[in-house]
């Protein structure tokens, strides 16, 4: 292989699960799709035979787990996370190829092993894990593991791959003599539970002790592959194209955006942008406050926690929330009770290996079917648990365990809420809202699909909860600000500015920041949707920049409030070009971003996806958000006088004709035929992509 | 909406009204509020009670509720039905000058007050 | 985090022992004392008797296998520790060290030997122009050789002193060498005790590999010439017991059995007889 | 050189320099062993001079750390060019299921006094390099990568890296070696880890901490805002 100093690590691993077997594809063919979500689709295109499968586990299913070149680099906040894509399950009406990701440092080990992703096909005879060390690839029977949590599981990998070490503190690894390499770090391994065994769809794979990756219900698809547990560990190399400049480059954006940590002014809850926020924590409080910020690899400030406690370790997020008002309740304002029982659960959900996701909303739904007498024992749905002891800590276990074990309401729901409710005869409490399943019978991400808007475009027009908080990072800010009584530290009219300027030239009017009612269907705010997207796909899914750090379109800690995204200093292409050696611009990411849209776009049509489909649940349209999840939902306005402020937007609803309309236009926009939603073949062929016109007209879905 | 009354309109409470203002409501009379965790999270949270209601009201370092004041003062009135509490809480719903927050400390000190002298009033027991 | 091991933070070093570093003067003072050994050392020229001729009297015996041990034992342990693009051969430190310990070792045998000769050439400077070559040594050295491989070859050469034509020529390469690789060996030991510069080191290390890659291709050739071939057997022996017949000093060394007689040191008759009776038994 | 007539059995010796040969040579050698012997009582074991101190070190606050490793992958950045954490001459190890703080362990080189890593290598690679603050240095110029340096480490892990590509050894410089750092490294200079550590757990400090104290090089670097954002700011007794 010649050797490019690009950032790829080189290969790709295909695991043949069937045979048992493994092939070893050089990345060389592949390094144009950049890494991720873009790499991984392409991948996926070329090694999933029958990509009209609807349920991701089908054996026929391929799922890949990619790096990007930024992966094992310093570059902030993108060093450590890592893309899933494939056909996921658990989605309404189908599973849909989707994508999920995870954190930590499970991407840096597979590129320091030498490899920038893996291509898991077939299906295994008999549960199987994988051992990768550097260039050793090697199947072990799991039948031993089979039935373990994610911890126990990882436990007993790494002590298995545990060589002790030669009284250096260092493990050597495979080589001859002198090719010996050594490290002092533990393998990262990604595992399923028990769930994920049962392939149930609320399953999450693990690694680590709190990065997981649920949303997509990969890890039913890797049960359904007999697919363990993988573990990397790698003592190579990465090599940068200009590591001079990827480091000045990462010290400048500490002096600009990092967090001043021993500053007493830094205030955890007032800041603006992403960039620069201190660690996010625990939601539900901590249980004592000697605990450390953890971070995945390379961040500039980690989000999550260890305590000293011995539960909640990397936990956070909604994880920790999700319980942590029912026990508020059941403990009577205890609240350290609450904290305590928040965590002890957060910290099973992650060592068991199930989305806390799917319980954010439908926890709610459950109790009320319990008290309107459809959920209990005997009833329309039966269940042997006791609701009327939600809150305690002991039904929050058995609460888990049973859709950690596929259980009782864990087994009637196991392919997802909306399915259960259909199942049920309870599909009006979906369509009404009850259950807030929103798009694609996923939950709704708590922004309100009618209030912000385009979380709820993206996640309609993509595959599932779009979950990129780029615009988001506004209504918080706003939000917090407008709950304490302070005064706005970015106006209005001065964030649609400092937004829009970095939608440019997607958008060459302040008036995509606009959420009022009169707006939402507009040209400019589609074209705000389809930067989100594109930016979603690339920069975010590609290059993998993590979520919860950028797109950073503002910063309060940059004087002018300008963020760090697109900028010619700190920017995402800074870093990109640094490491690739590509010179790409900025919008040349995005535009990469939609070519990989259309490219998914062609395997939806293929799964069988028409524009007609393609619509929020009922609830969305016909219901105004009635009992507020916020006292306000802020968002930048602006009035017809051309006045910009920050406005409630609680007690809005969609519009089916307008967003019908908008629906066109967006697919127009992308190059996507506006009758059925599916490429073109011109546009196929003017972004490269003419080699997935034969298998779609095969199909009879060429447009 | 409650309209202010005058002392003397006060309504007298004896256990068995204390007891009932106290009472845990029917399922339908549930009011769905959210509450805050600081810096970045959201949860739905159901009120079944006015000592539940006391419990969320006050902000703390760990949440904040997530209320609408005027909810919160209908609730009270028309599913609790504490009117008097309701009258209580009008004013300070309809002040301008506090911030969110403000005014769910001054809503949650006039709740627990009022559930104080109910639980007196109740024998010391949550009916 | 726990460490497993045993070993104590902070002790958790071991150190072993390297002779260069530890006795790094030993080399130093073993070059002082092989003068001194010289200086101690009165050699007799030597004479026929019995049929035989002391061509190695025991200080050349010294000087040469004290030599010859301690240049294999810097060759082979030199190779194990690596030089020019041979990787190191030995894993890991135990490996090296002993490989280090032994290559001291065998640097005092080949100081030893080589100064001790260099001390009595500085007291005997005759004994350098009988090693070295002359006009018409490499013609000689030639046509020597083809003689002996019984070509049949009417050509004289010069009358053979005490060193042939090939062992002369070689002395000049395998002195020069062994100076370089003595010296730059030297330099490098001397790096354990004081800063040498890292010019002069790499110069150093330069000069003693290459020194070291043509002193073993020169090896090769003088043990093959020396040892290997049949008709070197009669000089391994006079290498071995010192003594050589005088028919072969007749024969094979006419010029320095001139000399010898010339000097009184030889009788043409007795040496005949004795030479005869020699050959007979 | 004229050669004499032999007029005994017995090799005349010329005379040099005035001095009968032999005498001149008895003297010189004598002479020799007095000097190396002398030499060698004076100055036992390997190096002549006492070790000069460094003149920085760095100390970590391991109850800080976020484990990201952005300094080890910078750290082998600005050294290597490429990014590895085989090739970090600071090491971070975590273990996510352990508590706090005994979850993470910062490995840095403690540029000791009396280097025993200097001390043990047997090609004088491993040195105290004056130029740069008395920095425990490596040059690769001289290394043969016999790990010597890594056996004499007193610290778990060991804080010297073997590199299986250049066949040799390395170590913190405090920067002072680093081809890929654009501002100048070394004691007085930039230490990348230092300068890239997003909550600052690592610091460079001018004063040795004590040696003999295995918890020395562990500090509390947490400054005021550590409480204000809900941490604790106790001093942890971590060693190493």
């Amino acid at each position: 292989m010649e050797e490019s100093k690009n950032g790829f690590a080189g290969n790709i691993l295909h695991l043949n699960l069937t045979t048992l077997d493994y092939e070893v594809i050089p990345t060389k063919k592949y390094e144009e799709w950049g890494g991720g979500n873009g790499l991984g689709t392409a991948l996926f295109w070329d090694y999933c035979q029958d990509k009209t499968i609807t349920d991701g586990r089908n054996a026929e299913n391929v799922i890949v787990i990619a790096t990007s070149p930024l992966n094992g680099t310093s570059t902030p906040s993108a060093g450590g996370r890592c893309e899933l894509v494939g056909v996921g399950c658990g989605h309404y009406p189908i599973g849909w190829f989707t994508r999920s990701n995870i954190g930590g440092r499970f991407s840096s080990h597979m590129k320091f092993a030498g490899w920038d992703a893996v291509v898991i096909s077939g299906k295994a005879p008999y549960p199987v894990w994988v051992e990768v060390e550097n260039g050793k690839v090697v199947y072990h029977d799991a039948g031993s593991l089979w039935g373990e949590n994610a911890r126990k599981t990882q436990l007993r990998i790494l002590s298995a791959l545990d060589k002790g070490n030669n009284g250096w503190g260092w493990q050597p690894l495979p080589g001859k003599k002198d090719e010996t390499s050594y490290t002092t770090q533990k393998p990262a391994v990604l595992c399923i539970g028990p769930a994920g065994e049962k392939q149930s769809t609320h399953a999450a794979l693990v690694h680590d002790a709190g990065s997981t990756s649920a949303q997509g219900g990969f890890a039913a698809v890797f049960g359904a592959k007999n697919l363990k547990a993988i573990s990397f560990l790698g003592t190579g190399s990465i090599d940068i194209h200009d590591p001079k400049k990827l480091v000045s480059a990462r010290f400048r954006v500490k002096e600009r955006y990092g967090v001043k940590v021993d500053d007493p002014t830094t205030d955890m809850q007032s800041w603006w942008g992403w960039l620069s926020r201190p660690g996010t924590l625990s939601f539900a409080g901590t249980v004592s406050d000697h605990y450390r910020i953890q971070a995945c690899a390379g961040c500039i400030m980690g989000c999550r926690t260890r305590f000293d406690v011995g539960y909640g370790n990397e936990t956070k997020c909604q994880a920790t929330s999700w319980y942590a008002h029912f026990a508020l309740h059941y403990y009577k304002g205890d609240k350290k009770k609450m904290s305590e029982v928040a965590l002890k659960l957060a910290d099973y959900c992650n060592d068991i290996g199930i989305n806390t996701y799917t319980f954010a909303k439908s926890v709610h739904w459950l109790e009320r079917l319990w008290h309107k007498g459809l959920l209990g024992k005997g009833k329309t749905i039966h269940t042997d648990l006791n609701f009327d002891e939600l809150g305690s800590e002991k039904f929050g276990f058995e609460f888990v365990d049973a859709f950690a074990y596929r259980k009782d309401i864990g087994e009637f729901f196991a392919d997802g809420f909306v399915q259960g409710a259909i199942k049920a005869g309870l599909e009006s409490e979906w369509k009404e809202g009850h259950l807030d399943y929103c798009y694609w019978g996923v939950p709704s991400h708590g922004y309100d699909a009618r209030a912000e808007v385009e979380w709820g475009y993206a996640s309609i027009l993509t595959d599932r909860d779009v979950n990129s908080h780029d615009f988001n990072a506004m209504f918080w800010a706003v939000t917090l600000a407008t709950m304490r009584g302070l005064p706005y530290q970015i106006e209005a009219h001065e964030i649609a500015k400092l937004i829009t300027d970095k939608l440019k030239p997607y958008v060459d009017t302040t008036n995509a920041i606009n959420y009022a009612d009169d707006n939402i269907y507009s040209d400019d705010v589609m074209n705000l949707t389809r930067w989100y997207i594109h930016y979603n796909r690339f920069w975010k899914n590609t290059a993998l920049f993590c979520d919860l750090r950028w797109a950073d379109l503002f910063d309060s800690s940059n004087p002018g409030n300008i963020g760090a995204t697109a900028d010619p200093e700190v920017g995402e292409q800074v870093y990109w070009n640094a490491v690739t050696g590509e010179g790409i611009s900025f919008v040349d990411g995005l535009s990469r971003g939609h070519r990989i849209f259309v490219l998914q776009n062609a395997i939806w049509a293929l799964q069988g996806r028409h524009r007609d489909m393609v619509y929020m649940a009922d609830y969305i349209y016909d219901k105004k958000a009635e009992h507020s999840e916020f006292p306000f939902f802020m968002w930048p306005t602006k009035d017809e006088n051309g006045t910009w402020r920050y406005t409630d937007l609680m007690h809005r609803k969609l519009d089916r004709a307008q967003f019908d309309d908008f629906k066109t236009r967006f697919y127009k926009a992308e190059g996507l035929d506006p009758e059925t939603g599916w490429p073109t073949s011109e546009t196929l062929d003017k972004l490269g992509l003419g080699f997935v016109k034969e298998e779609l007209k095969q199909h009879g879905k060429l447009a | 909406m409650a309209n202010l009354r005058r002392e003397d309109e006060m309504e007298t409470i004896d256990k068995k009204r204390a007891r009932h203002l106290l009472r845990t409501l029917d399922f339908d009379d549930w009011m769905m509020i959210s509450v805050v965790f600081p810096p970045r999270s959201i949860s739905q949270k159901r009120m079944r009670s006015l000592e539940e209601m006391e419990l969320t009201l006050i902000p703390n370092e760990k949440m904040y509720p997530s209320i609408q004041p005027e909810k919160v003062l209908a609730w009270i009135e028309e599913k609790v039905g504490d009117k008097d509490l309701a009258a209580e809480l009008e004013p300070i719903v309809a002040d301008g000058s506090l911030n969110y927050l403000q005014k769910c400390v001054a809503l949650g000190k006039a709740v627990n007050r009022r559930c104080d002298m109910l639980r007196a009033a109740a024998g010391g027991e949550d009916a | 985090m726990q460490q497993e091991t045993l070993l104590e933070q902070g002790h958790a070093g071991t150190s072993s022992v390297f002779y260069f570093d530890q006795y790094w003067w030993v080399p130093f003072m073993t070059v002082f004392v092989a003068l001194l050994l010289s200086a101690y050392t009165y050699r007799k020229k030597p004479r026929c008797e019995n049929g035989k001729i002391l061509r190695h009297d025991a200080a050349a015996r010294f000087s040469h296998w004290f030599n010859a041990a301690g240049i294999l034992i810097l060759l082979y342990s030199g190779y194990q520790l690596g030089f020019l693009d041979f990787g190191r051969k030995v894993w890991f430190t135990d490996g090296v060290r002993q490989m280090f310990n032994l290559h001291f070792i065998g640097a005092v045998l080949f100081l030893l030997g080589a100064v001790y000769w260099v001390g009595n050439t500085f007291l005997h400077p005759k004994r350098l122009e009988e090693h070295s070559p002359y006009k018409g040594s490499i013609k000689d050295a030639i046509l020597h050789y083809l003689k002996l491989m019984g070509l049949p070859i009417k050509k004289g050469e010069r009358p053979t002193g005490k060193y042939e034509a090939s062992e002369r020529l070689a002395f000049i390469p395998l002195t020069l060498l062994a100076l370089f690789m003595g010296i730059t060996g030297l330099i490098k030991l001397a790096a354990h005790v004081w800063h040498v510069p890292t010019g002069l080191l790499k110069l150093a290390t330069f000069t003693h590999d290459w020194s070291t890659l043509l002193l073993a291709v020169l090896l090769v050739f003088h043990i093959i010439l020396a040892a290997v071939v049949p008709w070197a057997w009669p000089m391994l022996r006079s290498m071995i017991t010192g003594y050589m017949s005088v028919e072969l000093l007749k024969s094979h060394h006419k010029g320095w059995y001139e000399e010898l007689k010339r000097e009184g040191l030889c009788s043409e008759d007795e040496n005949d007889k004795k030479g005869e009776d020699n050959a007979n038994a | 050189m004229q050669t004499p007539e032999i007029k005994s059995s017995e090799c005349e010796e010329p005379k040099y320099g005035g001095m009968d040969r032999r005498t001149f040579l008895k003297t010189l050698a004598a002479a020799g062993i007095a000097a190396t012997g002398g030499a060698a009582f004076m100055l036992p074991g390997t190096n002549l001079m006492v070790m000069p101190n460094s003149k920085g070190y760095l100390v970590v606050d391991m109850a800080k750390c976020m484990g990201c490793v952005t300094c080890m992958m910078t750290c082998s950045m600005v050294h290597e060019g490429e990014s590895s954490l085989s090739l970090s001459r600071i090491q971070i190890q975590q273990s996510s299921f352990q508590n706090f703080p005994n979850d993470i362990h910062m490995a840095i080189c403690h540029q000791c006094e009396d280097a025993p890593c200097v001390n043990a290598c047997p090609v004088e690679a491993d040195h105290v390099d004056v130029l740069f603050g008395n920095v425990r240095s490596i040059d690769p110029d001289r290394c043969i990568g016999c790990t010597q340096c890594i056996d004499a480490c007193p610290w778990l892990p060991k804080r010297l890296q073997f590199n299986p590509k250049t066949k040799k050894v390395q170590k913190c410089d405090l920067c002072a070696n680093t081809p890929y750092l654009d501002e100048k490294g070394g004691p007085g200079g930039t230490q990348s880890c230092v300068k890239v550590c997003p909550t600052n757990a690592i610091a460079y400090v001018e004063k040795m901490p004590k040696q003999d104290d295995p918890y020395a090089y562990n500090v509390n670097l947490r400054g005021e805002g550590w409480t204000h954002i809900g941490m604790s700011d106790e001093d942890y007794k971590l060693e190493g």
